[in-house]
């Protein structure tokens, strides 16, 4: 059962994690955000995102080798890139997230994160998803392209700022009650 | 050597297709296990046809107008009509709208509502010539009696406790018999049920009317109505 | 068996579905190839008689003319009810009574569609596919005509004596119909299916041809009224038991028979030993040049030669039977059409009655399949019963009670029971081939076109070539058909 | 069928690559993808899928329904394996939500989730045959046990596919007992009739020569791109998630994951599903045996369901793989955050790698065999 009760004030963990003990020791700096229903969560710059992700997939104790899914969140005050990182040898797991500030983003830009796809064939399509869906623009990816909505479509529905376009067609007609 | 190798391969291919092919005749003398829908019915568990159900043994109308299962459906496809009655200060149904183009069969009407008058009965066969033929309204979603009492039997559902005599003349709409008011007193059950909802509701009850709000915007009259028709159900629940 | 009912529903439905065909071809032969000429007759004029012999020529045409629709349309619901026996299911049991008239309100509805031709097609071309798609299955058919109905003066009319090569070539005309009407769709999964048929049917011709060439080798003849004629006498002469080979077997039994009498029993068991050793003994001893002293010898090589010849012949009707699979494209060789691929194939755009008409093609060219291998190989239309177990069941008092009480149809020409009987056992034969083909299609999954064209050239043709030359040689030492 | 040895004609033959759109109306696309694929003659040299015909915007749905009416609609991401959707939302809900499932609820989810792998992996086998061409016959048998099971399905929450059973905190209905038994009998014949299917499928040469070294995947490439399930299984990766990360009662059960020991093919994937069923079918039987009584549910089913703060990520080995969500929520009664992982937009992903330079004859043999539902891939 990996079932753990989540933190529930969400308290500071304490010094860093395997992971993050890991990669600091490779020289690249991370900081700890609270682990995510137990598991290891910490957050890295975007510079050292694909330098961090070959040491965690390539070395022979940690093997990372499993990306199951990136996620792009609208947070209140960031956007998020999260790389959910699993093993298919062992039982190890790491949540690394990337975070643009909103702030940082220059108006009628899309925030920017460093592509993984060159290098991880897993990322591409769900880099391509996050794109399209969240609007965060992976720098370096080889084909970055709408995969989910049109290739036309404006906007990026799961932002919280996303307004629904009036569908002229599926309008409310007369006798429904839609 | 190759030649007996190419006539054996050749042997089991042959010996294998054989094998299928002796299987799938051997079939033929198995029963046939189509199911001759329109001749006979199939006995079936769905969740069908929405349809309100009356108390089947007094035939009064068991809604209550809370508006729990226009609140909880995904897809908005009920439209409650009530008016608090200026007599009894409870809360009449006056039109009860199911779109029947909309809904998905999720059931969870049905789950929530406290009297158990809202149901899904097994009828699956609804075809119309137009979409305004699938929105259902009181008279047409209103079971009988007897139907009634064969769902609750089916589903297991207990009766519900007979209305105190006194509320069955205020019911008296006499065009729409089955128009009637709410029962006194819901299970002890079911009460809690509304209990919870309505203390959920309570608290985020902004953030609900946010999301409502487009389909509220046609509305607008009824915005005022829901919240006095939540004054009554709390008191009626006191 | 607890399906009873369904395998008793499938019957009741063939039988009154045969009915059907042959009542309304027989109505056709009859009036237009007996009862008006009879009636001109009377008039002794040149125009008369030009009219007479006119209506006489025109009669197999008519024949197959009607019997090719009707049937196909027969065919289409077999095959539904046959499927579905095989899947446990029903099958369409709702139009009509229990279904019977599925087919013809889907022929109806497909001749009430829209007919349409797609933008960018060329539309002479794509309006003649379906034509010469079909047209040679009615030709094919011609030649079949006299040798299924036990050659009845009617249908003598396309007696050709080179039937079966007449017939291979007409089958083959399809393939044209095919590529046509895949390039004129101006769609690519179309084009692709077109060439697809191309290549299945020129690499699948020539086992299917060299299977055929076998069993005319061994009948000495291409006439397929002929290769009908001698296989009759019960099912040991037919050409899938080699073709004669067992013919000695047969006589010397019907000798054994014959002779029930006790005190023949001596004779006859010297006769049976008698017969034996004239049909096959001598004729191999004489082919080998062995002398009197080397009986045994020549025994074991006639009976290893009756072996070989019997084996070679169920290769060579497999052969046939896969050749004319791929021929007529179902499964496992529906390429041109293969529908996870291709969508439809060569037929992705047609739709009203152009698609009827390759629908109908489709299955009448199964039927012609079937038939072909019905007379070549199992006799035509030869009573599987041999003479003398036949006589053992009262076969002859049956035939005479029932000419008894044909006789009054047999006066006025509407019955003539050597055709009647011939047709009936073709046709129970024909379906039995094609039940098979259902099964077939039941069961199997369709092959890659490259594994098709390995298959084709390398397996097929050279087991063909095979059989050929092993044919060749067996019959030098068996007493089969030629000669006799 | 000679690309390597072809003679060169280029001076006085042109050639030009051939595009062909495979979809998104095509018969055997399993719903609506489009292919655009690049042809060499009959060989495709490059494939590009085009996705989201069927986008229902799911995640956006989660963020603007509350949590109780998205567990009604999670059935249709995946609409062949509606128990692992829901079951999937469910463990990532209450991950986040700290609640327990009673065991009683657990069992009843394992076995109605091996269910739900077995009418996936039936449909899979009819449609997989259909692919290969054998339309009319064999795809009935599995459709017949698959009835079977769904007709259960249909007892026990209300609909065949669209089950909406699996609820946060437990599950919405107790069996009862003439089902249990039902299900008891459907598993002592079900094995009689997997022997069937293969008795007619596994040694039938066409099958073999369709499916045998075709669409090898490398196990180093399923890895770099994300397989999970059968697929993977059948490359020699030893990812189930039943056994590497067990949930719910899965460590109490006896059962086997078929492991492969070399790359797998077309014909291991098949073989793989098939041994899968049979494993599952145990499962239910030893389920059905060890059932316990008790509560169904530990967390009330009301209009106001509420998830704690936090975030998580769960997941459940669905018959396609590794299905997780990926829930963020904010205490109030709809998520901030849905993201779904699904098992078949991750495994499409490898579609073009894999048919490379395949005759478009095996376009299908391969897609068909990685077991793609398209709205799971388009959600």
């Amino acid at each position: 059962m990996s079932e753990t009760p989540a933190a529930k004030p969400p308290e500071e963990p304490k010094g860093l994690g395997l992971c993050g003990q890991f990669l600091k020791d490779h020289g690249i700096a991370t900081t700890r955000l609270p682990d995510s229903c137990g598991v290891e969560t910490i957050e890295i710059d975007g510079a050292h995102l694909e330098a961090a992700m070959k040491l965690l997939r390539g070395s022979s104790e940690i093997k990372l080798d499993y990306l199951v899914a990136i996620s792009g969140v609208d947070s209140a005050d960031t956007f998020d890139s999260v790389y959910q990182l699993w093993s298919y040898t062992n039982n190890n797991e790491l949540i690394i997230k990337v975070r643009v500030k909103k702030t940082d983003v220059v108006e009628g830009q899309l925030p920017l994160v460093p592509s993984l796809a060159r290098f991880w064939s897993a990322a591409n399509w769900h880099e391509r998803e996050t794109y399209d869906l969240v609007g965060i623009r992976y720098y370096g990816h080889p084909y970055l392209r709408r995969i989910l909505n049109v290739w036309d479509w404006d906007g990026h529905p799961l932002r919280r700022d996303y307004k629904q376009l009036v569908d002229a067609l599926n309008d409310k007609a007369s006798g429904s009650m839609r | 050597m190759l030649a007996l190798s190419l006539v054996t391969r050749a042997k089991d291919s042959l010996y294998q297709i054989c094998r299928g092919l002796k299987t799938v005749a051997m079939h033929t003398f198995r029963e046939p296990i189509t199911q001759v829908y329109p001749d006979k019915m199939p006995d079936t568990n769905i969740r069908g046809r929405l349809a309100l159900a009356v108390n089947p043994e007094t035939s009064e109308h068991l809604c209550i107008s809370c508006r729990q299962c226009e609140r909880v459906c995904p897809d908005k496809c009920i439209e409650i009509t009530a008016h608090k009655s200026p007599e009894t200060n409870k809360l009449e149904l006056i039109e009860f709208k199911i779109d029947h183009g909309l809904c998905m069969f999720c059931g969870l009407c049905a789950e929530v509502c406290p009297t158990s008058c809202i149901i899904n009965t097994n009828d699956f066969e609804m075809s119309e010539y137009s979409r305004e033929a699938l929105v259902y309204d009181l008279r047409k979603l209103t079971l009988s009696q007897e139907e009634s009492r064969y769902y609750f039997d089916r589903k297991e559902i207990p009766l519900p406790k007979p209305k105190p005599a006194k509320a069955a003349p205020a019911a008296a709409g006499a065009a729409k018999p089955a128009a009637a008011g709410k029962p006194e007193e819901a299970k002890s059950e079911s009460e809690a049920k509304v209990a919870d909802a309505k203390a959920a509701d309570a608290k985020d009850a902004k953030e609900v009317k946010q999301a409502d709000e487009p389909e509220k915007q046609t509305a607008a009259p009824e915005e005022k109505e829901e919240t006095e028709n939540k004054e009554g159900s709390d008191k009626s629940k006191d | 068996m607890r399906n009873g009912a369904e395998i008793l529903k499938l019957g009741t439905l063939t039988l009154v579905w045969w009915c059907i065909i042959f009542g309304a071809v027989w109505a056709a032969c009859y009036i237009v190839g007996i009862l008006i000429p009879m009636a001109l007759t009377s008039y002794e004029s040149d125009a008369a008689r030009m009219t007479a012999e006119t209506c006489r020529a025109l009669t197999p045409i008519l024949s197959v003319l009607v019997f090719i629709p009707i049937n196909a349309m027969f065919m289409v619901l077999f095959e539904r009810r046959g499927l579905a026996i095989f899947t446990v299911r029903l099958g369409p049991n709702r139009v009509g009574p229990d279904g019977y008239l599925q087919t013809a309100a889907d022929a109806v509805k497909l001749l009430f569609k829209e007919d349409i031709t797609p933008r960018g097609a060329d539309a002479f071309m794509f309006t003649l596919a379906p034509i010469v798609f079909f047209a040679p299955s009615i030709f094919g058919a011609m030649p079949l005509l006299a040798a299924v109905t036990n050659y009845h003066e009617l249908f003598q009319i396309a007696n050709l004596p080179t039937g079966i090569f007449f017939i291979l070539a007409a089958s083959s005309v399809p393939v044209v119909g095919i590529v046509m009407g895949g390039w004129a769709s101006n769609n690519k999964y179309s084009l692709v299916g077109g060439l697809r048929s191309a290549a299945q049917a020129i690499s699948y011709e020539i086992p299917l041809v060299l299977s055929l060439v076998t069993v005319c080798l061994m009948a000495g003849t291409l006439d397929v009224v002929q290769i009908a004629k001698q296989q009759s006498g019960g099912i040991l002469n037919w050409n899938i038991f080699g073709g004669g080979a067992l013919r000695g077997l047969d006589q010397a039994i019907s000798l054994k028979f014959s002779s029930s009498a006790p005190a023949l029993q001596e004779l006859s068991k010297s006769s049976f030993e008698q017969v034996l050793k004239s049909v096959y003994l001598e004729p191999t001893a004489q082919a080998l040049g062995l002398g009197a002293g080397q009986e045994g010898l020549a025994g074991i090589i006639a009976a290893f030669a009756v072996v070989l010849l019997i084996g070679s012949i169920w290769i060579a009707y497999g052969l046939y039977m896969t050749g004319a699979c791929a021929e007529i494209n179902r499964i496992p060789f529906d390429l041109p059409e293969a529908e996870s691929e291709l969508v439809s194939g060569y037929n992705t755009e047609y739709s009203g009655i152009k698609f009827a008409i390759f629908f109908l093609a489709e299955f009448t060219n199964l039927f012609i399949v079937a038939s072909i291998a019905a007379v070549m190989f199992f006799g035509g239309g030869d009573c599987p019963v041999p003479a003398w177990l036949g006589t053992a069941l009262g076969g002859p008092q049956i035939a005479s009670v029932i000419n008894q009480a044909l006789t009054p149809l047999i006066e006025i020409k509407l019955v003539d029971p050597p055709t009647l009987f011939a047709t009936i056992w073709v046709i129970l034969k024909v379906y039995s081939i094609v039940f098979f083909a259902v099964l077939i299609r039941g069961t199997l999954p369709r092959f890659r076109i490259d594994q098709l064209m390995d298959f084709g050239w390398k397996r097929l043709i050279p087991l063909s070539l095979i059989v050929f030359v092993l044919v060749v040689y067996a019959r030098e030492f068996v007493n089969v058909h030629v000669g006799t | 069928m000679a690309t390597d040895t072809e003679v060169d004609l280029t001076p006085r033959l042109k050639t030009d690559e051939m595009l062909i759109n495979m979809g998104p109306q095509h018969p055997a696309t399993h719903g609506v993808l489009r292919l655009i694929l690049t042809l060499d003659g009959e060989i495709v040299r490059h494939t590009e899928p085009i996705l989201g015909h069927l986008h229902r915007a799911q995640e956006w749905q989660g963020q603007n329904r509350t949590w109780f009416q998205y567990q009604a609609l999670i059935d249709r991401v995946d609409y062949l394996s509606g128990m692992f959707t829901s079951w999937a939302m469910a463990r990532a809900a209450e991950v986040v939500d700290g609640c327990e499932v009673p065991e009683r609820a657990e069992y009843l989810r394992v076995m109605v989730s091996e269910m739900n792998r077995i009418t996936s992996h039936l449909l899979w086998l009819g449609t997989y045959l259909i692919d290969l061409g054998a339309m009319f016959g064999f795809p009935f048998y599995p459709f017949r046990e698959r009835e079977k099971l769904l007709e259960l399905f249909e007892e026990i929450a209300g609909q065949r596919m669209m089950f909406n059973y699996i609820r946060i905190g437990g599950v919405m209905r107790n069996p009862k007992d003439a089902w249990l038994s039902k299900l008891k009998r459907f598993t002592e014949e079900f094995p009689d009739r997997v022997d069937e299917y293969e008795a007619i499928v596994t040694q039938n040469p066409i099958f073999l020569k369709r499916t045998k070294g075709v669409g090898i995947l490398r196990k180093e490439l399923g890895m770099d791109y994300g397989i999970t399930g059968p697929s993977i299984r059948a490359s020699g990766v030893n990812l189930d998630l039943r056994r590497t990360k067990p949930y719910s009662v899965y460590p109490k059960l006896k059962f086997d994951v078929p492991l492969n020991d070399r790359d797998g093919d077309t014909f291991d994937r098949y073989i793989f599903r098939i041994r899968e069923m049979r494993e599952s079918n145990e499962i239910i039987k030893q389920c059905l045996d060890m059932l316990p009584q008790g509560e169904i549910s530990g967390k009330k089913q009301i209009a106001g369901l509420r998830v704690k703060a936090g975030e998580g990520f769960a997941a459940v080995e669905s018959p396609r793989g590794t299905l997780g969500c990926y829930i963020i929520s904010n205490g109030s009664d709809r998520a901030y955050r849905i993201k779904w992982r699904n098992p078949s937009f991750c495994n499409l992903s490898i579609l073009p790698e894999l048919l490379k330079n395949h005759p478009i004859a095996d376009v299908m043999a391969i897609f068909g065999s990685i077991d793609v539902i398209l709205p799971d891939v388009d959600r």
